[in-house]
């Protein structure tokens, strides 16, 4: 179990590969990696062009966060191994932002419990998306498919 | 205490962080919130509809009703955008 | 979109850096790693210990059968990428057997993209597992549980 | 026509794949398995339960009823178990 927040990119075969060395009991790895998609770009007409993204958050709140989701998922699934880094900062598109990663005997299990902790560290982990494009920063909305996602884990 | 101010409220009060010193009639969020608001105009702008965003007491996450006898930190924050 | 079929060993986040350089039009990258696992050790008891699998399959059957199940993926849900690796021969536990991967615009896509390819490699490619035991060879079964898998993507 | 074994059924069969020239009246993949049965023991036990195994004509699953004419190559396996 690890969470890390950082500003610097990570390397998702080094992270993936120290996760389940050393680990016999592995059978299906899921991970998911988010990266800065480019969005609302229409041929020729940039009205909506992002540029970049800064991500903030508060240091020491994050982190607690993370873990408190990261434990969640184990107590819901038998997992063998969890990984969650989060970076922060200016992000242009293709950057990767969030890497989530799990190992457990049994596919279904890591597959769910991977699906459950990206929907959880979206709505309860303490970042905000601030948008840089042509006409100026903009805070990005809260989604509400971001909260059915998570709400759906609820019980 | 500390409040700290994340995002766009950060950038409507004009500060990231102040140290205040509340009466001992402010006894809840919901109650400091309502306080903070006769700071300055950005204040009053930012808090002014408690569905807008959220807090947190030593970095845990706190409904309005949570009490900040003894904390230390006290943070408001708009809905979470990560992942 | 991409298949391929081979003995050696793949670097995931190899693949994973070439899958999804050059496009800013994928947000979220769901990933699958199946390992061979340690099954059925039991302290100082080593009856049913597995030493390693071989991994049979039909070649040419089995690249067309994979190259189909990716393209059935790819007209089901909005996708930028696919790739699916699949190792045959002889197998260690610890060792990466097959790694699916899929990028798309939305996480959801790409998570259940990824599980449906998953499903149905599992029942649809031909692939047959040989386990080295210490009381000899043994050809693993089908599982009901892979078959009830595969059928909820039926339709 | 070639034929192909995989898995235990190579093991039962006793050969991985064989050259046969079935006569005209075996016209789908259930004839020719009918048909091969009287090869060998090897080959009766390893064809005796239609519901243990599936096949392939030209690298495509087919189920017993397609038709063999003018394929190159047929093939007999077991359920799979990759992933």
């Amino acid at each position: 179990m690890a969470v890390r927040v950082q500003a610097e990119d990570f390397d998702v075969g080094a992270e993936l590969n120290a996760l389940t060395t050393g680990t016999r009991r592995i059978g299906g790895l899921a991970v998911f990696v988010g990266l800065v998609r480019e969005m609302h770009v229409r041929e020729g007409y940039h009205k909506d062009r992002v540029d970049a993204l800064t991500l903030e958050h508060y240091p020491g709140m994050t982190e607690k966060a993370l873990e408190d989701i990261e434990a969640e998922a184990n107590k819901r699934w038998p997992l063998e191994a969890t990984l969650i880094v989060h970076r922060y900062g200016r992000l242009e598109p293709g950057e990767r932002i969030v890497l989530v990663a799990v190992g457990s005997p049994h596919r279904e299990a890591a597959f769910e419990a991977c699906e459950f902790l990206v929907d959880w560290l979206k709505t309860k982990a303490p970042f905000w998306k601030l948008e840089q494009t042509p006409k100026g920063d903009k805070w990005v909305g809260a989604h509400d498919a971001d909260d059915k996602a998570a709400a759906r884990w609820e019980k | 205490m500390k409040v700290r101010y994340f995002a766009w409220m950060k950038r409507t009060v004009g500060v990231a962080d102040e140290e205040v010193s509340p009466p001992a009639e402010v006894r809840t969020v919901g109650d400091l919130v309502n306080w903070l608001r006769d700071r300055s105009a950005g204040h009053a702008e930012a808090l002014a509809e408690s569905a807008a965003f959220g807090a947190a007491v030593d970095k845990r996450t706190a409904t309005f009703d949570v009490s900040i006898a003894g904390a230390s930190e006290v943070a408001f924050f708009p809905p979470f955008t990560g992942g």
